[in-house]
């Protein structure tokens, strides 16, 4: 029972997390911007992943009696590169998308955002470069 | 020794001249003369042996596995031509110590003059054909710096440059010709090449054989057709022309078949061949001797048909017709050296040596005139003097000789040789000494000093007394004309003046007649003579040179294009075609190994590679998706080799694709971000083939593999790598034990390719570079240059990657990792912070030396393979045991693990100064200032602050 | 087993890291550390030199392991006379360097280090992936040392060097890896053995890598239609380095023989000799290429490239005759080559130092410096490279020719060997009359369009170091001393070719007799450990 | 069952893949095939785990980390090139 | 499996060829990865193919890989590393000195010159 | 002395956890082994993380995890819900501007990295002067309830541990 109710578990871990896995990739497959695209891979991956290496952990301590918590460290890694990748993108997605630029809300402070603001150098130009985020009021 | 000293004697002269000329011309001359003289005396000690009968021979072996020995042998044909050498080269060289100018450089002058003299006795005293050959060429190559001499003159480059091509072209046939007659007779030495004529003239290769033979000797005696290179060597020195293109090079052809003549005269072959080019050349270049204008082309026109009448002599083939030859080599080298000497000392009292210009001289300078017409008429075969003799000998022969079924061809021919040179004879007496003294010479000539026409007395008086007195030429002639007939009597000959009214006494008297009336007839004749077209033997040469040179240049143009591009078409073609015949030329069968089922997720990631792949090929000029492409590739790579069971490849794969993808995205900032597309369908078409046609090979050849069984030397290796290498992961101890020396020139490999690129990029910041990166525009660019996220992000896995990196390290000996891969990832993970924070605020934090990092790791490595000769072990012989430690229990060291810490080192080096090295030159291409790490968002300041400008260049 | 095996070897690495570790911005100390060890390399090879002389074939077995698990180095009279020849070399040029070259850029000792360690190494190995490693080796210190002072002809010629050669790296290692497919091993003398029992259907395969080992080979011996990195590659690298890279060209012949003269020689069964019918039509191909660039060319360094082009070709051809006869001549056309080859690329230096603008132009211009001196080493080198007596290009050809005698290909072989000698003579005096007696006064020659200033004046110009010039004469002196002593040279070299054709005696020293009794007949008189 | 599963994940993960590679083929952006390489090196992720799971072996794990390590690297990399040219300034 | 490893490692060649042989230093690079690609999987594929077949020694393995080939195309991944690094720079220190990355090698009067008069 | 040593003792730790996960074997040796790495390392990296981070209440941190966990698994159940069913151009997504009020470089990370993992919401950029957000929001209407969820949920919580 114990055994059926384990392999279960790892079963549906895996299950789940492949689902999530294809999640992520029709989105980025389907959705219409690189914004939107954005959402999905960083995301249902992670989880996706998290899931399969829940599996794998419930697995090596269940069945191979080689209880393991090193697939702990695959997690936290795309923990700490996920967010990144998706930051580095969008910074770059802004760079380079005009109609992106136009649709940035001002920041609420004096500078603009900092992928498009330009610090103004004294002797230099007056203001920003084209491009420049908006200050907020 | 002695007679090999003979020829080594004038080469020590030669290289005594250079240095003694700082004594003075005198001394230079002295020296040279002594060295010549010394030489002359000991060949005639050899003499009194060579005319008791003997043969002197030396032999001292230099290369017995082709034949070719120092062997040197003295015979009566051998002592002949070596005293002319010597005898007209003594005159020669106190000729030229008058003759050349204070301007020439003597020294150098008497140093080729002797390196010739001593190459020409080589070949006079040779006893080896291969022996032979190289004072042959010898000769060519002293006559190229001879000619050469007054390099100032394009006549003189030229005509050094024709002579060298025509005698050194004729030296390559002599070099086959020699190698097979060597091979026919068994045998490399003359004296028995000479006994063995019989099977050589048997041997089904001797008519090629004596066709290049005779290629040698015809183009170094300027035989027709080869008979235009003579007149241009006279661009030399008068003493060069009097010496070499008279009395002893040109002679050299002569003398080689008069050496060879008893082991391939005789023969059917030999006549025909022979005859007719020494009769046709006696002929023609008498002819054109006779309108030439310049007095020593006249001279060597005259050499060459003189030369023409001692080849048709010999190609007759008779003892009577050699004996012949011989006495007019005799003749010949006295009367025509004193006449070249006579035609010097005009240039040089007259300032000009065109015949035009010339006459009358005999009484402006009565003495050299009288000499010089002596010679003359000697030349014309007047009787009482030497030419005469033996111009008799050879019409007589000739009358005798009956060619190809017609009896009068020789003779009538030989008569109209005659003809000709009595009538050249006549012109050069009527024209330049005789008739009424000019007054338009450039400055008044008259008689030079004794030690210029001296020789040519000298000289003369042998013209004369052989003329008078033809039995004293009697034992020379015997002697040598013995030697050159070989084991045989001599036939019966008299040297007298009056042999009664023989043929040859008519024929004479016929030259005379027809000689004195072309001379009155000149004007008209010269007339006709230029109004004709003939063949301009130079030019024609020069066409040739320049139409082969012209064809060169097409061909390597057309070959050598510079466009690596069709380079690389011949060469993957040749490839290709060589892999496609070599494996259709059989020995193939099915393989018998069952395949491996293939999973849904290996068709899938074979599907992105296709895919990848293809786009790659079209997508090309967009550089930065060919990298994403790219990197796509070595994902589905590293994911083949984890598929098949090798995490190590795997792990090393997936490292280096991210270090590759960096450095190229490094190099592609600089460089074109587009490339252009193939304009040229053909070019894509025959891209395509030849892609199409390797990739069809190479996986027909891969398939074959894997679907076949062998067994390897790896069995080894898995039994042993646990015992005898102290590890489990058999790959990681096959790379640092088992095949440890290639790890060691792997990591070697790393690390010069690191310094090779610290090389490249060091001048980067000057010149051309410079200013390209200078006036680099940059596009639309992020300000922020170290975003929040990724810097933070940095510092969390910085320490993580390194800790993994040592984790890698330790365990990779017993499972998959090792050196490379934990320096990889170190080095991945440095990167990462410079990527993240910034070079310069990360480098002015910690100094990573990749110098010293690569210095170290090479001799980490080295040093631990050199530390088992502590134990009389070979290089790279390992030890590993187990150690225990309180706490830390049992745990293992080995060698190997010292050893893939060199690799570690040299790795993390060399990533680390790869791209540090680009990103240094890339900061000269910065337009804008680059802020300072280690992040450009401003979190503690108030108010927002302008990023530091200053600090950005020095860090 | 002797240790000083592996010195020539690990002797250069170790100077070379030592270098860059501690010396790398002190030129001066550069120079004494990089001579001692190439003096001391010349030192270690004639001593091996010694060692091989009595005929054994000395195995050496790294880190321990037997053959063929391990890697084998091994020292026979073939490898001992390449490390002999390339320590001459080095050492030569090594001197001439140092007279400035070593200063235009960075690194130049331990690249040249690293250079000697890849030849030294390839010339030792008795294991086909190693010999795989050490041409990396050899190759990637060689881009550096050719890229050496940058300039941008010199980049681009560098990169279709390195280009080309990457291709025959990727040949090399589907060639090893096709061998090791059927043969199931590395070693070279195990390859040997197992050569001729490999199953009849796998015989195309290993037949496909024993020939496309023979193409990455004919690429490094500059093989037509091979042949093209050659020229752009000599002419635009530094003078030393060009000199140097004469002994590249023989590491493709050494192999060549190696391997397909010995491993895959007259015992390997069905493969017996299966590079023969390739080689001989390829190599009189690039006879006929090399004499036309020499005639062709414009400029002097092109001239010596094509050069060596052509003596690529005479050699090349030797090599592929095979027998005996064929492999003595190659052995000694290989020492002549290099010698003639690497001094006229210093003299062409020489001369082409002090023409200013006019460089290496085959334009007449001012007297060079030291004229007489420069214009007689130069005259000599010719006479050697164009095979003239009485240097050893002559005794070269005239060994080549005896050889080829009784060959299938003689008539061809003969005609091409001379024919395109005389186009080579053509080429060498013409170049030679314009460089050395076509001279104007100082200052007034002709430039070419777009040249600023002429160059400098021969007088003003500075005469040239004795080590410089000693280097020179000495490798030219080499190629003297090879003609003089020819018949024990030779002697060597045919004990040399009687060597590497005893496949059996090479088996029975790396693998023990009894492997050697596998290949049937009697075992060879190898002498072993 | 679990096998069962494992080869669903296969299933799920090959067809996320081909997605993958469709973002990759269509782009528009560079920057669409930067994410859609990201999003594969995940997948690829996930698939060595579950044939981990497969084959009852750790073996292939560091393979797993290194992909989680490194592999954002070459994405951030292609983004600070599209950001700043330079990728280490 | 073969069958599409075979095909792969053809596919790469041929890629790679294609890219060798265009005229710019770039695409060139890349064929030459794409080469390297394709050799290392064909020396790879030299040991045969075999699946969960690590070649670390373990008493419970059912058998091993042949470890051979792994650790020969792992020199030569370390091998190419290096040589693409220096080809790379290479192909930029050129670009920067003549402004162009045709992979044209030029030299006038050289091997490729065109016009410059014939000297006699 | 102490801070030389140890930069970033929380560093030291997870080093030692991270190594234990790695040689997957919790044993006396492994764990001093771990700690030895855990000091050298930061030793070493310690040059490029020159601000100290200090976690105030490092307890709180395990409520955060929990909190953040769960929300991704909400979240990733809703956006799989939006890419399934919902069509890509029928998204109201947009950006949006979150002020900040957290100062440490660290804890503006980590709340970027949890906006990013959890519903609907990626970070995209931060203001040059580090005060405000920038997200982007896959499907909403009411962009001030989620700045006030983001700034409620997660940085109030980030502000306690942190500062
Ligand atoms: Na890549
Ligand atoms: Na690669």
């Amino acid at each position: 029972m114990m055994v059926f109710i384990g392999e279960l578990a790892v079963s549906a871990l895996i299950v789940i997390g492949a689902f999530f896995l294809l999640v992520g990739s029709i989105g980025l497959a389907k959705l219409p911007d690189i914004m939107r695209r954005l959402h999905a891979p960083t995301k249902s991956t992670t989880l996706g992943i998290g899931a399969i290496l829940i599996a794998s952990m419930l697995y090596f301590a269940l069945f191979l009696d080689a209880p393991s918590l090193h697939e702990l460290l695959i997690t936290l890694f795309l923990f700490l590169t996920a967010p990144v990748t998706a930051f580095m993108i969008a910074k770059a997605h802004i760079l380079r998308d005009r109609p992106t630029q136009q649709a940035l809300p001002p920041t609420l402070c004096g500078t603009g955002w900092a992928t498009l603001h330009r610090p103004p150098a004294p002797g230099e130009r007056d203001g920003e470069a084209p491009g420049a985020g908006r200050p907020g009021p | 020794m002695s007679i090999a000293l003979v020829a080594l004697i004038p080469l020590v002269g030669a290289l005594l001249a250079p240095l003694t000329i700082r004594s003075g011309r005198n001394t230079c001359a002295l020296t040279v003369g002594a060295a010549s003289l010394a030489a002359l005396v000991l060949l005639l000690t050899h003499a009194p042996a060579v005319y008791g009968g003997e043969v002197v021979r030396e032999h001292v072996a230099w290369l017995p596995q082709v034949g070719l020995a120092f062997s040197f042998f003295v015979d009566g044909l051998g002592l002949f031509f070596a005293t002319l050498i010597l005898g007209i080269g003594l005159l020669i060289i106190v000729y030229a110590r008058y003759y050349l100018s204070k301007r020439d450089p003597m020294g150098r002058f008497y140093a080729y003059l002797l390196l010739f003299q001593s190459a020409m006795l080589g070949v006079a005293l040779s006893d080896n054909i291969l022996l032979l050959l190289v004072f042959w060429e010898l000769t060519s190559l002293s006559s190229f710096l001879l000619i050469g001499y007054w390099r100032h003159l394009p006549e003189g480059r030229q005509g050094a440059r024709m002579a060298l091509v025509v005698t050194g072209g004729g030296g390559l046939l002599l070099i086959a010709g020699m190698l097979m007659l060597g091979n026919i007779a068994g045998t490399y030495e003359i004296s028995e090449i000479l006994q063995r004529g019989d099977a050589i003239k048997a041997h089904p290769l001797y008519v090629p054989m004596l066709l290049l033979v005779l290629g040698g000797a015809f183009t170094k005696s300027a035989q027709f057709p080869f008979h235009f290179w003579l007149p241009h060597a006279m661009a030399a020195p008068t003493p060069v022309s009097a010496y070499l293109h008279s009395a002893t090079m040109v002679k050299a052809g002569v003398f080689l078949l008069a050496r060879l003549w008893p082991a391939l005269a005789g023969t059917d072959a030999w006549f025909m061949i022979v005859t007719p080019v020494g009769l046709v050349t006696m002929v023609v270049a008498a002819w054109i001797a006779f309108f030439k204008h310049d007095l020593k082309a006249l001279l060597a026109f005259s050499t060459v048909s003189h030369l023409g009448m001692m080849v048709m002599l010999l190609g007759i083939g008779t003892p009577m017709a050699a004996v012949a030859a011989v006495f007019h080599i005799l003749n010949h080298a006295t009367f025509k050296a004193a006449l070249f000497m006579s035609a010097g000392i005009v240039d040089h009292e007259a300032g000009t040596r065109d015949v035009r210009r010339l006459g009358g001289l005999l009484r402006l300078m009565p003495v050299s005139g009288a000499l010089a017409l002596l010679a003359a008429a000697s030349m014309a075969g007047l009787p009482l003097l030497n030419g005469f003799l033996s111009k008799e000998m050879m019409l007589d022969t000739a009358a005798g000789t009956s060619y190809a079924g017609l009896p009068y061809l020789v003779p009538a021919l030989a008569t109209l040789g005659a003809v000709f040179s009595v009538a050249y004879s006549a012109r050069l007496a009527f024209h330049v000494y005789l008739g009424p003294a000019r007054d338009d010479y450039p400055h008044r000539p008259h008689d030079p000093p004794a030690g210029m026409w001296g020789p040519v007395a000298l000289l003369v008086a042998l013209v004369v007394a052989i003329g008078i007195v033809p039995p004293l030429a009697g034992p020379v002639v015997a002697r040598t004309a013995m030697a050159v007939i070989g084991t045989g009597e001599l036939p019966y000959y008299t040297l007298a003046i009056w042999h009664g009214f023989t043929p040859a006494l008519f024929m004479s008297m016929a030259a005379i007649v027809g000689g004195g009336i072309m001379i009155a007839a000149y004007p008209a004749l010269a007339r006709a003579h230029g109004a004709a077209w003939r063949p301009e033997a130079k030019a024609m040469f020069d066409a040739v040179v320049e139409r082969l040179v012209a064809a060169a240049r097409r061909v390597l143009a057309a070959l050598h294009t510079g466009s690596l591009q069709r380079y690389m078409v011949f060469i993957v073609a040749t490839i290709v075609a060589v892999g496609f015949l070599a494996f259709y030329a059989g020995g193939h069968g099915p393989g018998g190994r069952a395949p491996l089922p293939a999973s849904i997720p290996a068709i899938v990631g074979w599907g992105v590679l296709l895919v990848a792949s293809a786009a790659v090929v079209v997508f090309h000029p967009d550089r930065l998706l060919t990298l994403i492409l790219t990197s796509v590739v070595g994902l589905i790579v590293s994911l083949a080799f984890l598929q098949f069971s090798a995490p190590d490849l795997a792990l090393t794969q997936i490292s280096v694709e991210v270090v590759t993808t960096i450095l190229l995205l490094l190099a592609l900032n600089l460089m074109p971000r587009r490339g252009v597309g193939e304009p040229s369908a053909g070019r894509r078409l025959v891209s395509a083939a030849v892609a199409l046609a390797s990739g069809v090979g190479v996986a027909v050849l891969s398939f074959a593999v894997m679907t076949r069984d062998i067994a390897s030397i790896a069995q080894y290796h898995l039994e042993q790598s646990k015992p005898g290498g102290g590890g489990t992961n058999v790959v990681n101890v096959i790379l640092v034990d088992f095949r440890g020396f290639d790890t060691f020139g792997e990591i070697i490999v790393l690390g010069i390719a690191a310094l090779a690129i610290f090389a490249l990029l060091d001048t980067a910041l000057r010149g051309a570079s410079a200013r390209r990166l200078d006036a680099m525009r940059q596009e639309v660019e992020s300000a922020d240059a170290h975003p929040l996220l990724l810097v933070v992000a940095t510092r969390v896995i910085l320490p993580l990657a390194l800790t993994v990196g040592v984790y890698i390290f330790l365990r990779g000996h017993n499972l998959p990792g090792g050196g490379f891969i934990a320096g990889l990832i170190v080095a991945i993970a440095l990167i990462m912070q410079y990527l993240a924070s910034g070079y310069a605020w990360a480098a002015a934090r910690a100094r990573l030396d990749a110098h010293t990092m690569i210095g170290a790791g090479v001799l980490v490595a080295g040093l631990t393979g050199a530390g088992a000769f502590v134990f009389g072990a070979p290089f790279l012989s390992s030890s590993y045991d187990y150690f225990h430690l309180p706490l830390v229990g049992e745990f293992e060291l080995a060698t190997a693990m010292a050893f893939d810490l060199g690799v570690f080192l040299t790795v993390v080096g060399t990533v680390l100064l790869a791209l540090f090295q680009i990103s240094r030159v890339q900061k000269r291409a910065e337009r804008e200032p680059v802020p300072e790490g280690p992040m450009d968002v401003l979190l503690h300041s108030g108010p927002p602050r302008p990023v530091a400008r200053t600090a950005r260049d020095e860090a | 087993m002797s240790h000083w095996i592996v010195a020539p070897i690990i002797l250069p690495a170790f100077t070379a890291a030592f270098l860059v570790m501690a010396l790398r911005h002190d030129l001066a100390r550069q120079r004494i550390v990089s001579f001692g060890a190439t003096a001391l390399l010349l030192a270690v090879a004639v001593g091996l030199f010694a060692l091989a002389g009595d005929g054994a074939v000395r195995p050496y077995l790294l880190g321990n392991w037997p053959a063929p698990f391990g890697i084998v180095l091994v020292l026979d009279r073939l490898s001992a006379l390449m490390l002999l020849l390339t320590a001459f070399l080095a050492l030569a040029v090594l001197v001439y360097a140092c007279e400035g070259w070593d200063a235009k850029g960075r690194h130049f000792h331990p690249l040249f280090q690293f250079q000697l360690m890849g030849l030294c190494g390839a010339f030792l190995t008795g294991d086909a992936f190693n010999l795989f490693v050490f041409f990396e080796v050899m190759l990637i210190a060689s881009y550096g040392l050719m890229l050496h002072g940058g300039g941008a002809p010199r980049l681009k010629a560098g990169f279709q060097y390195v280009a080309i050669n990457l291709v025959g790296s990727t040949l090399f290692l589907f060639a090893v890896g096709l061998i090791y497919a059927t043969t199931g091993t590395l070693n070279m003398a195990d390859i040997a053995l197992k050569a001729p029992q490999v199953a009849a259907g796998d015989v195309a395969l290993l037949r496909t890598g024993a020939l496309l080992l023979l193409l990455v080979f004919a690429l490094k011996a500059a093989l037509v239609p091979l042949h093209w990195w050659l020229p752009t590659t000599y002419a635009a690298a530094p003078a030393p380095v060009a000199a140097l890279f004469a002994i590249m060209t023989k590491v493709g012949a050494y192999s060549i023989i190696r391997i397909h003269a010995m491993v895959f020689g007259p015992e390997a069964g069905e493969l017996a000799n299966a590079a023969e019918p390739w080689i001989v039509p390829a190599a009189l191909l690039t006879l006929a290429v090399g004499a036309i660039g020499v005639v062709a060319t414009r400029r002097l360094l092109d001239l010596v490239a094509f050069a060596a082009v052509w003596s690529m070709g005479s050699l090349l051809v030797a090599v592929g005759l095979f027998g005996p006869r064929g492999l003595t001549a190659a052995l000694y056309y290989t020492v002549h080559s290099t010698i003639a080859t690497a001094g006229l690329f210093l003299l062409a230096d020489m001369v082409m130092r002090h023409r200013g603008q006019l460089a290496d132009r085959l334009s007449s211009a001012a007297p060079v410096a030291q004229a007489a001196l420069v214009s007689g080493l130069f005259f000599l080198a010719a006479i050697a490279m164009a095979g003239l007596p009485p240097l050893s290009g002559f005794i070269g050809k005239l060994l080549i020719l005896d050889a080829a005698r009784e060959a299938p290909s003689a008539a061809w072989v003969w005609s091409l060997v001379l024919a395109t000698s005389l186009v080579v003579i053509i080429g060498f005096s013409r170049a030679g009359s314009v460089l050395f007696w076509k001279t104007e006064a100082a200052g007034a020659g002709p430039l070419p369009a777009g040249s600023a200033a002429p160059g400098p004046a021969a007088a003003g110009a500075p005469r040239w170091p004795a080590s410089a010039v000693l280097a020179v004469a000495v490798l030219i002196g080499g190629t003297g001393a090879l003609t003089l002593f020819a018949g024990p040279a030779t002697a060597t070299f045919e004990a040399t070719a009687a060597q590497v054709l005893d496949v059996r005696g090479y088996v029975a020293a790396v693998l023990g007799p009894e492997a050697a009794a596998q290949l049937g007949g009697a075992p060879g008189v190898a002498l072993g450990r | 069952m679990i096998a069962v599963s494992c080869m669903v994940a296969i299933a799920c993960i090959s067809v996320a893949a081909v997605l993958n590679v469709y973002r990759l083929a269509v782009g528009p952006d560079a920057l669409d095939r930067v994410l859609a390489l990201d999003t594969l090196v995940i997948n690829a992720i996930a698939l060595i785990v579950v044939i981990g799971i497969w084959y009852a072996t750790a073996m292939y794990f560091e393979a797993a980390l290194l992909f989680a390590m490194v592999g954002f690297l070459s994405t951030a990399a292609f983004c600070k090139f599209l950001l700043r040219g330079n990728v280490i300034e | 499996m073969e069958y599409l490893i075979a095909s792969g490692i053809g596919v790469l060649t041929a890629a790679g060829v294609y890219l060798l042989l265009r005229g710019q230093t770039f695409p060139i690079i890349i064929g030459l990865t794409y080469l390297s690609y394709a050799v290392n999987l064909f020396l790879f594929s030299m040991g045969r193919l075999a699946i969960d077949l690590p070649p670390i020694v373990d008493p419970a393995a059912a058998g091993y890989t042949d470890p051979l080939p792994q650790a020969l195309v792992l020199t030569a991944i370390v091998i190419s590393f290096g040589m693409t690094a220096l080809t790379v720079v290479l192909a930029l220190r050129g670009f920067l000195e003549s402004g162009t990355d045709a992979a044209q090698a030029e030299r006038d009067g050289g091997v490729t010159g065109l016009a410059e008069r014939s000297e006699r | 002395m102490f801070a030389r040593v140890l930069p970033h003792p929380w560093l030291t730790v997870t080093i030692a956890a991270v190594w234990l996960l790695l040689v997957n074997d919790v044993s006396a040796g492994h764990l001093v082994l771990g700690l030895v790495i855990g000091v050298l390392v930061p030793m070493f990296t310690g040059v490029y993380w020159s601000d100290r981070v200090r976690l105030r209440n490092p307890a709180a941190m395990a409520g955060y995890v929990l909190v953040v966990l769960w929300d991704i698994c909400v979240s990733n159940v809703q956006v799989a819900y939006l890419v399934l069913f919902r069509r890509g151009d029928g998204l109201r997504s947009r950006f949006i501007t979150v002020p900040l009020d957290l100062r440490s470089p660290e804890a503006i990370s980590v709340l970027a990295g949890t906006i990013t993992m959890t519903p609907g919401t990626v970070s995209a950029d931060t203001s040059a002067d580090g005060r405000s957000l920038l997200v982007h929001c896959l499907e909403t209407d009411d962009p001030d309830g989620v700045v006030a969820q983001i700034k409620d949920r997660y940085e109030r919580r980030l502000k306690e541990i942190f500062e």
